[in-house]
Order: structure tokens, then C-alpha cells, then sequence
């Protein structure tokens, strides 16, 4: 993890970045709808992993999706692409 | 002490080739030089000048030349459309590229001295693509006329410009530019 | 050994980008320019210089190129002139946000329209706010000088800055004069392998120069003003340096010329302060109490230096080979400005002289230096801004 | 070819980025890493990607990233190339990623400057057919009747066709590509990879923002883009054309799907009239012409 510079003399000569997750924070926030994946229908075919814009889908040990909620921002990509509908988008609770 | 040189020539001569060599001589011989091409773009054909300056202290000096004490002409003809006194001083001298006597070249009063370049090129050969060169020949008439610049230098400079074979016989020219050189000052025409 | 040889300033440009084993070039063909390029074309094919010569596409491209190299570790070059600048404009600004140590040879041509291509000082002096160093050279010793020395400068992690050599087209650029070349491996000793605050590398990956915020921004530029002000200190440190190891050199940031004494001292950059030498001994010569110093860096601008060479003197007069549109000569302008919280300040006149490459001779620095005496006799400048040899 | 499980679970484009969601080229960006690995450098010009970084300190990219002007990718690419030469690394491999502005407008310029001088390096267009980090600008690859803050009853010129300009710059691949269809686009790079010179990929990728359809929808847009024959998927390497799957089964027009299936479901072609339709069915009949003639010589 990155941390903040504080001062000025903290800083590097010229703006270098380094790798964070989260660079713009946790995303998740942005979401209006989740996904949800149901386990027993899942094919377990990768192509919600593939196809996530947000690199937050990871694939677990049998290939079924894991989604890191923190920072799905809640496209709906893998629903809509899931062949098995076995994600779906469900309203976020207040 | 300070000479200025002003060659006039047309693109495609060596006019700018010559003021080098001709530093480049003096250089050899310890002196302080410049050498530069008329500030402008220069075309193949057209009457073009450079310039050169010879001197025993370092030169500060960044103008253009506009007082020479020589002025040197490569082409037998281009008396007629520019006025190559122009500026020099009065007791300067004109060393010129032509077979003519100076009571023909409508340059009575000055001290000339001429040198038939392109015939010796004619006679050695020395071309470049169909064209006789005479700027590496007019410039030991210069050495001889002048006496600003030895002649081993000229040809140490002209060896080192043209490398080679090419080197040999723009030296022989050189040399026979030297031999030839009429100074009509002097009584010799 | 020391090498002797007479070559043109573009040439001695070329030659220097050899000594000082840059690896990337990249450049672009413009008059009064090509022969610096030229030459590095020809050390490259040879294999005399090991080095990439990219032939881009257009100035703006050199520049960038320069700017991917440098980032990858290397040591670049370039040169350009006028119109060939002011198209790069825009990545002068990143290559110095990116403090890249980028050395560059400007080769002075007035910006048209309309079309001119010889001299004056507008296309470097117009890029002043860039964050570029910006040396001005008077003869073609002190391009490759200055070249080198602009390396060692630009690439001390103090600076870290990237650097115009200028030379005044035609005057020096195809100029054919003596210039001594110090022996490569003592040039070697003096300017050790290529240096920068930062380079892209897979074991260390990060973004540079994305987004930042007015949080951060502020702090980033004023490094930069910081640098230069590192920069300011060590130019002269780097010339006695170069001085020290060569016997020769140019370097500091004004060269001074009979000023100690004076009650006129002319202001020039470039060429015209060698030529001022020949009016200040003349005037001498008449008796006339005048010197004349060249300002050889114009950023960092030598403030110091100006208020110090004020103290005994009468009279400043600047000649400018440029004009700022609406104000006056950029020289003016800088020295009237580092002079303002002087309580004794000298009188001042600013000339505008050369554009477009209108000679300046010796004679005319001498006419301009008797008509500046004659005002600090008189105690009164008539005219502040006044154009050399204008026509009626 | 690669299947899909076979590619790498190694992310370079990390979570938290500052894309839209269901942002295309974002897709695209983590499968041209699962393409390359991490001994990437890329240069990347003002674009989307700018803003997908982050702001600093922080930046979402695990491999080097040098931002650069706008017009100039291809010769910043010009330049690291060069200094990895000199610096004699041979891998590590250079993407330049622009997006359309940047490849066909203001930087076609340095992208055939560097493609002439047949740099080594690999020049990705990511397509979204418009400027979108200004906010939805006409480009030059806007496509005909195309909805933008520029053109708001419609774009009146059509798409230019930048693979083909690259393809007449005589380099040694050009491919067409899009994020619908990710192992295509994977095969692609990793053969792109491996070929000296210059490579140009032209990836379609579609965008919620600027296109006007839902953020779970990109990669139906994709798909229809390419079923509709709309966007072709070929390659040409060597100057030898083919047309990959599946456009090499849409020869025959009766396989295509109507191009209104395609517009229906974007708001930026919501001012198309039914002569603009028959109008573009048309180019598109023509264009596939010219695809089958390629293919055949081929």
C-alpha cells in the first residue's frame, strides 16, 4: 500500500504512481444493484471472470466466482453475459 | 592581423568549399580563421558568395564581411552581372578564374591577378558531374598572390578536404593554379 | 591529447553529442538546423556513435521521442530551430514536468510570418517559461562547451532539468572556425553514464506523470523552481570544473568584459557580445569608460549577477535580438526587473537590434554605446526602447 | 488458441480503478494482460485510460505506464524502443494504447511516423468511437448517424477506416478486434507479440457512457457490433487478409443480423431515420464486398 505523502519533502521528483488497489477508492460505493451468484446453477465457465470490467470477480479453487463487493461498482456485465442466469442484479439495501 | 576574403562564385562551385579550404590552410598555419557562406539559401547556378578571415588573434569579429582585402572570383563570367570590387579596399587585390587580361575585364586600377582554372581542370580532368572544378585550383593562385597562406598549406588542406585520388588531383591543380598565376601588378603581364 | 579542429558550430553541436555518448537522437530536418543532424547521421552509419538516430516525423515527435527514451534510461539529443521549436512547445513543458535531463541545441532563426531563416533570438526566448535551462553560446567553442557541460548540469540530481544550448544560425551554425576537442576518455571522467531521478522498469512498475490533483500540483512546481535555483548555483561550479580538467572552457553566467571600471555597461546574449568586445576596446581606446557583459543563461535568469554589475555603474544599456511584442526586448525586461528593489539604480536603455538576421557589426554596438554615453551625461534616457538601424 | 479458463488469474489492472462501470476498454485492458504478463511498458496519451489510473499517488496498473501527449504515442513509442535497444533488453514488450482521438485524429501523424520507421512495438486503438474522456465528442471514427456533444442530431461523415490506412503502411499485422470476443483479441496480442516490427490491433470498445445503453449491456453491444457486420474481425498479416471467426461466416448476408438490432439498443442512434438505415445497410453490403473479394485473393 501506497501512502499518502504528507509533506512536500515526501515527494518523488516528478509524479510517480505505484500499483494500489483502490486507486480511486472502494468503488463499491458507486453501486446500484449488486450481483449474486447462485452456486448451484453456476457452470462454473469463467466468463463472468473474463468478461468483469472491474477486475473484481476472482476465480476460486473450482472456477466458481468469488465477487470482492468492496469494489464492484455493479455493471451487471456478468449477468447479462452469464449463459446459465445464474447471476442476477438485486437491488442494494438501504 | 586581420584579412577578409570575399569568393564569388555560383551554387554548386565550391564557393563555400574554397572559404573552408582556405581557413583551413591558415589554420595549419597557426593563424585564427572563419569561414562562412553568405547567410541564405543557396541555389545551384545562381551567383552566390562566401567569405573567409585570416587573422593572428582570436576573431570576436561576427559580422559579415563588407571591406575585404581580397576578393576571390571562381567563375570567368560573373563580372559581368556583379560588381566583385565592391567594398574592397583600395589597395586589395582581386585574384580571378579567367583567361582574359584585366584591361579586359573592365577592372583597370585595381590589382588583379588571373589564373585559367577551368582550363586547368579541363586539362587534368577534374570534374564533377560534367562540371570543371575550380575552387581547390583557384586557391593556390591565392596563396601565390597573396602571400597570406603558403602553398604546402593549401595543399595540406585541399589533401585533407578531398581524401583520395580526388585529393591528388585537386593538389595537382593546386599546384599548377600556383604555377600559372599571372599578377599583373607587378609587371609580369 | 587535446584535439584541434575547425569545423562549423553544428558540426562541433554533433561532435559533442558524440562525446558525450548519447544513445538516442532524435531529430527532425530544419534550416539553419540539418548540418547537426547531419553530422550525427553520418557518426551513427559509421559506428564512430553508438546511438539510435530516430528520424521522427516532425519536431513535436523529436521531442516526445526523446522524452520516451530518457525515460528509459538514456541519454538523448536533439536540435531544432524556430518554427521546429515552437511546434515542440508543447512537450518542452512535459519533458521538463517529467524532469527529464533532455539536452537539446537550438539553432536561432527568427519565427515567421513571414518566412525568414536567419537569425534572431525569438524562438528560444519565447519558450522561456517552459522550465527549460537556456544557455546562449557566442562562438563554436562554446557549443560543444556548453554541450557537455549542459549533461553534467541537467543530469544532477539537484537539476534533474533538461537544457537548450542556443547558437544564432548562419553567424555560428555554418560557421567554419577553430574549436579544441578535449580527449574522449577525460570527457568520459568528466560526464560518467547517463543519471535521472526515475526511469520505467517491469520490476518496479508505476504510472508516471497521471492525474494530479490542486493538492499536490503546486508542491510539484515549485521543485522545479527549486531546481533551477540549484541550477543557477552550480553552472558556475560545473564550468570551473570543466575549466579545471580541459585548461579551456566556457562557463558562469555572465562573462564580464571591462566592467570593473565602467560607467556603461552594454547587456548582450550571443554573437553580439563577442562583437560588443570589439566596440568596448575601441570606445576604450577613445577613452570611453564602457564594458559590456554577456548574459550566457537566460533561465535561471542571474539576478545576482545583474544587481551586483549595477553597483558602480552609470548606465545599463541591453541589445535585444528579439522583441516582445507589446513590451520590449525579453533582456530589458529581465534586467529592469532585477533591479527594481535597488535603491541606486543605473539609467537604462534597451536596444532593439538584428532581427531576421540584420547585421549587427562592431559599429553599430559602438554607435549605440556613444548614444547611451551621451544620455548618462545628460543624466536622462530619451528614449527607453529604441530600434537599431530601423528604416524611415 | 487459448481457452478461456487457460487464461492467466493474474490481474495488472487493479480493482478500485476509476473507469465507468461496465466500462469496454477497461474489459480490454485486463485481457491484453492476461495477454502479455507484466513485462509490459505502456505508453499511454491523454485518454480514458488517464483517468482509469487514478489520480496520484495512486495508480491501478501493476506494469509501467508512462503517460504522454495526446498526438504522440507512436513516437514516445519510437523512443523507449530505441533506449531498449541501446540498453540491449529485448523482453519487455511496448504497447502503445490510445484510444480513437488519439489514433485517428491528432495522432495519426506520430502513429505513421513510428509505423514507417517500422518500430517494434505493439499500437493498440481502443475504439469506443468517440472522445469520451472529454465527455462524448465527435471523432474521426464516430460512426455515421452517431449521437455526440458535438454532432447532437447525428454525425453526418462516416467511420474512417483506420486498420485499412495502417494496412497500406505495409507493417507486418494488422488485426481488427473486439472486447465481446476476448480470446480472439488475446490470440492477437500474443501473436503480435512475437512479430518484429510494427503491429496495429483495432479493437472495437464499447461504451456505456458515451453510447447511451445499460452498463450490463457492453459486451452485448460488442457481440451485435460484429454479428451485424458492422465491424469485421480480420487480420492481416503479411499483407495476407483473413477474416476470423466469426466474421468469416458472415459472407452471406443472410447470416448478418439486421444493423437495426445493433442501434436499437444505443440512445446515441436514437436521430437515425430509415433512409440513414438503408443508407449504412448499404455501405455495410459494400464493405462486405470488398472483404470477400481480400478474402478470396487470400
Amino acid at each position: 500500500m501506497v501512502a499518502m505523502p504528507k509533506k512536500r519533502r515526501d515527494l518523488p521528483v516528478t509524479p510517480l504512481s505505484y500499483p494500489t488497489v483502490g486507486s480511486m477508492g472502494k468503488t463499491g460505493s458507486w453501486r446500484t444493484f449488486r450481483p449474486e451468484v447462485n452456486y448451484s446453477k453456476c457452470t462454473r465457465c469463467v466468463l463472468c471472470w473474463v468478461f468483469c470490467p472491474d477486475a473484481v470477480i476472482t476465480r476460486q479453487e473450482d472456477d466458481s466466482p468469488k465477487i470482492d463487493y468492496d469494489y464492484c461498482k455493479g455493471c451487471g456485465i456478468c449477468a447479462n453475459e452469464c449463459p446459465v442466469k445464474a447471476i442476477i442484479m438485486v437491488r442494494e439495501e438501504e | 592581423m586581420l584579412k577578409e576574403i570575399r569568393i564569388h562564385g555560383r551554387g554548386g562551385q565550391g564557393s563555400v568549399t574554397a572559404a573552408e579550404v582556405l581557413a583551413h590552410a591558415a589554420f595549419i598555419e597557426g593563424k585564427w580563421v572563419q569561414a562562412f557562406p553568405y547567410f541564405g539559401a543557396e541555389r545551384r547556378g545562381a551567383p552566390v558568395k562566401a567569405f573567409a578571415r585570416i587573422s593572428s588573434a582570436p576573431l570576436l569579429v561576427h559580422s559579415q564581411v563588407y571591406c575585404p582585402d581580397y576578393v576571390i572570383v571562381l567563375d570567368p563570367y560573373l563580372y559581368k552581372v556583379v560588381d566583385v570590387t565592391e567594398g574592397l579596399k583600395k589597395d586589395g587585390v582581386i585574384v580571378m578564374n579567367t583567361k582574359r587580361k584585366p584591361g579586359e575585364l573592365g577592372l583597370e586600377g585595381w590589382r588583379v591577378a588571373t589564373v585559367d582554372a577551368t582550363g586547368i581542370a579541363l586539362e587534368l580532368n577534374l570534374l564533377v558531374a560534367g562540371l570543371p572544378v575550380v575552387n581547390s585550383s583557384i586557391l593556390g593562385a591565392f596563396a601565390k598572390a597573396s602571400g597570406e597562406v603558403k602553398l604546402e598549406s593549401v595543399l595540406q588542406a585541399v589533401k585533407e578536404t578531398w581524401s583520395g585520388g580526388a585529393g591528388e588531383k585537386n593538389a595537382r591543380a593546386t599546384e599548377l593554379a600556383y604555377e600559372r598565376v599571372v599578377r599583373w601588378w607587378d609587371g609580369e603581364g | 591529447m587535446t584535439r584541434m579542429v575547425v569545423d562549423t558550430a553544428n558540426h562541433l553541436a554533433g561532435y559533442a553529442a558524440k562525446a558525450a555518448r548519447v544513445k538516442v537522437v532524435a531529430a527532425y530536418p530544419i534550416t539553419p538546423q540539418t548540418t547537426v543532424v547531419e553530422k550525427i547521421a553520418d557518426f551513427v552509419e559509421s559506428g564512430e556513435m553508438d546511438a539510435e538516430y530516430i528520424r521522427v516525423e516532425s519536431e513535436h515527435s523529436a521531442m516526445v521521442a526523446c522524452i520516451g527514451a530518457a525515460a528509459t534510461g538514456v541519454r538523448t539529443f536533439t536540435a531544432t530551430s524556430a518554427q521546429g521549436l515552437a511546434l515542440m512547445h508543447e512537450a518542452l513543458h512535459w519533458a521538463s514536468g517529467s524532469r527529464l535531463p533532455i539536452v537539446m541545441a537550438v539553432v536561432n532563426r527568427a519565427m515567421g510570418a513571414p518566412w525568414s531563416i536567419w537569425p534572431d533570438l525569438s524562438d528560444s526566448l519565447s519558450q522561456r517559461d517552459t522550465g527549460w535551462i537556456q544557455f546562449y553560446c557566442a562562438d563554436n567553442q562554446e557549443v560543444f562547451d556548453m554541450i557537455l557541460q549542459a549533461y553534467k548540469l541537467c543530469e544532477d540530481e539537484r537539476v534533474f532539468l533538461p537544457a537548450m544550448v542556443c547558437l544564432e544560425g548562419f553567424i555560428l551554425s555554418h560557421t567554419y572556425a577553430p574549436a579544441k576537442l578535449p580527449e574522449q576518455s577525460k570527457i568520459d571522467e568528466f560526464l560518467p553514464p547517463y543519471k535521472c531521478g526515475w526511469m520505467l522498469d517491469v520490476d518496479r512498475p508505476y504510472s508516471h506523470a497521471n492525474l494530479v490533483s490542486p493538492e499536490w500540483y503546486m508542491e510539484f512546481r515549485f521543485m522545479i523552481q527549486e531546481a533551477m535555483e540549484n541550477a543557477k548555483r552550480l553552472i558556475p561550479q560545473v564550468a570551473n570544473d570543466y575549466g579545471k580538467r580541459f585548461g579551456h572552457g566556457y562557463g558562469g553566467l555572465v562573462e564580464r568584459y571591462k566592467c570593473d571600471d565602467a560607467d556603461l555597461v552594454l547587456l548582450t546574449m550571443g554573437t553580439i557580445g563577442s562583437d560588443a568586445k570589439l566596440a568596448v576596446d575601441k570606445l576604450r581606446q577613445e577613452g570611453l569608460k564602457v564594458g559590456s557583459a554577456r548574459v550566457r543563461v537566460y533561465r535561471p535568469f542571474p539576478v545576482e549577477e545583474i544587481v551586483d554589475l549595477a553597483k558602480n555603474v552609470r548606465m545599463f544599456a541591453t541589445i535585444d535580438r528579439h522583441i516582445s511584442f507589446g513590451m520590449e526586448g525579453f533582456l530589458a525586461s529581465e534586467v529592469k526587473a532585477s533591479l527594481f528593489g535597488q535603491k541606486d539604480r543605473p539609467l537604462f536603455a534597451g536596444f532593439i537590434a538584428g532581427l531576421g538576421g540584420r547585421d549587427v557589426t562592431a559599429e553599430t554596438v559602438e554607435k549605440l554605446a556613444k548614444r547611451s554615453l551621451k544620455w548618462t551625461d545628460l543624466g536622462k534616457v530619451e528614449k527607453e526602447t529604441e530600434w537599431v538601424d530601423l528604416r524611415e | 488458441m487459448v481457452t478461456m479458463k487457460e487464461l492467466p488469474r493474474e490481474e495488472y489492472l487493479l480493482k478500485g480503478h476509476a473507469a465507468c462501470a461496465g466500462c469496454g476498454p477497461a474489459v480490454s485492458l485486463r485481457l491484453l494482460f492476461k495477454a502479455l504478463g507484466s513485462k509490459v511498458f505502456l505508453v499511454v496519451p491523454a485518454c480514458c485510460t488517464t483517468v482509469i489510473q487514478g489520480p496520484y499517488p495512486f495508480t491501478s496498473f501493476g506494469v509501467p505506464l508512462q503517460n504522454i501527449l495526446f498526438e504522440s504515442t507512436g513516437a514516445a513509442a519510437s523512443g523507449v524502443v530505441a533506449a531498449l535497444r541501446q540498453r540491449r533488453v529485448d523482453d519487455i514488450t511496448v504497447v502503445g494504447w490510445a484510444g480513437d482521438g488519439g489514433t485517428a485524429d491528432i495522432g495519426i501523424q506520430a502513429l505513421s511516423g513510428a509505423a514507417e520507421r517500422e518500430t517494434n512495438f505493439i499500437y493498440i486503438c481502443y475504439d469506443n468511437e468517440a472522445y469520451g474522456n472529454t465527455g462524448m465528442q465527435r471523432s474521426g471514427l464516430t460512426p455515421y448517424g452517431a449521437w455526440t456533444t458535438t454532432t447532437p442530431s447525428g454525425k453526418k461523415e462516416r467511420k474512417k477506416d483506420m486498420p485499412m490506412i495502417m494496412a497500406a503502411h505495409k507493417i507486418p499485422y494488422v488485426a481488427t478486434a473486439c472486447t465481446a470476443f476476448p480470446l480472439d483479441f488475446v490470440n492477437k496480442v500474443r501473436k503480435a507479440k512475437d512479430i518484429q516490427g510494427t503491429k496495429y490491433i483495432h479493437l472495437l470498445a464499447p461504451c456505456p457512457t458515451g453510447w447511451r445503453y445499460d452498463t450490463g449491456k457492453t459486451i452485448e453491444m460488442g457481440r451485435l457490433a460484429v454479428q451485424t457486420g458492422l465491424f469485421v474481425l480480420y487480420e492481416i498479416e503479411n499483407g495476407k487478409f483473413k477474416l476470423n471467426p466469426p466474421s468469416d461466416r458472415l459472407v452471406d448476408k443472410s447470416k448478418r443480423k439486421p444493423v437495426k438490432e445493433y442501434f436499437a439498443g444505443q440512445g446515441r442512434f436514437r436521430n437515425l431515420t430509415e433512409d440513414d438505415v438503408v443508407r449504412i445497410e448499404n455501405w455495410v453490403d459494400e464493405d462486405w464486398n470488398e472483404y470477400r473479394k481480400r478474402a478470396e485473393c487470400a
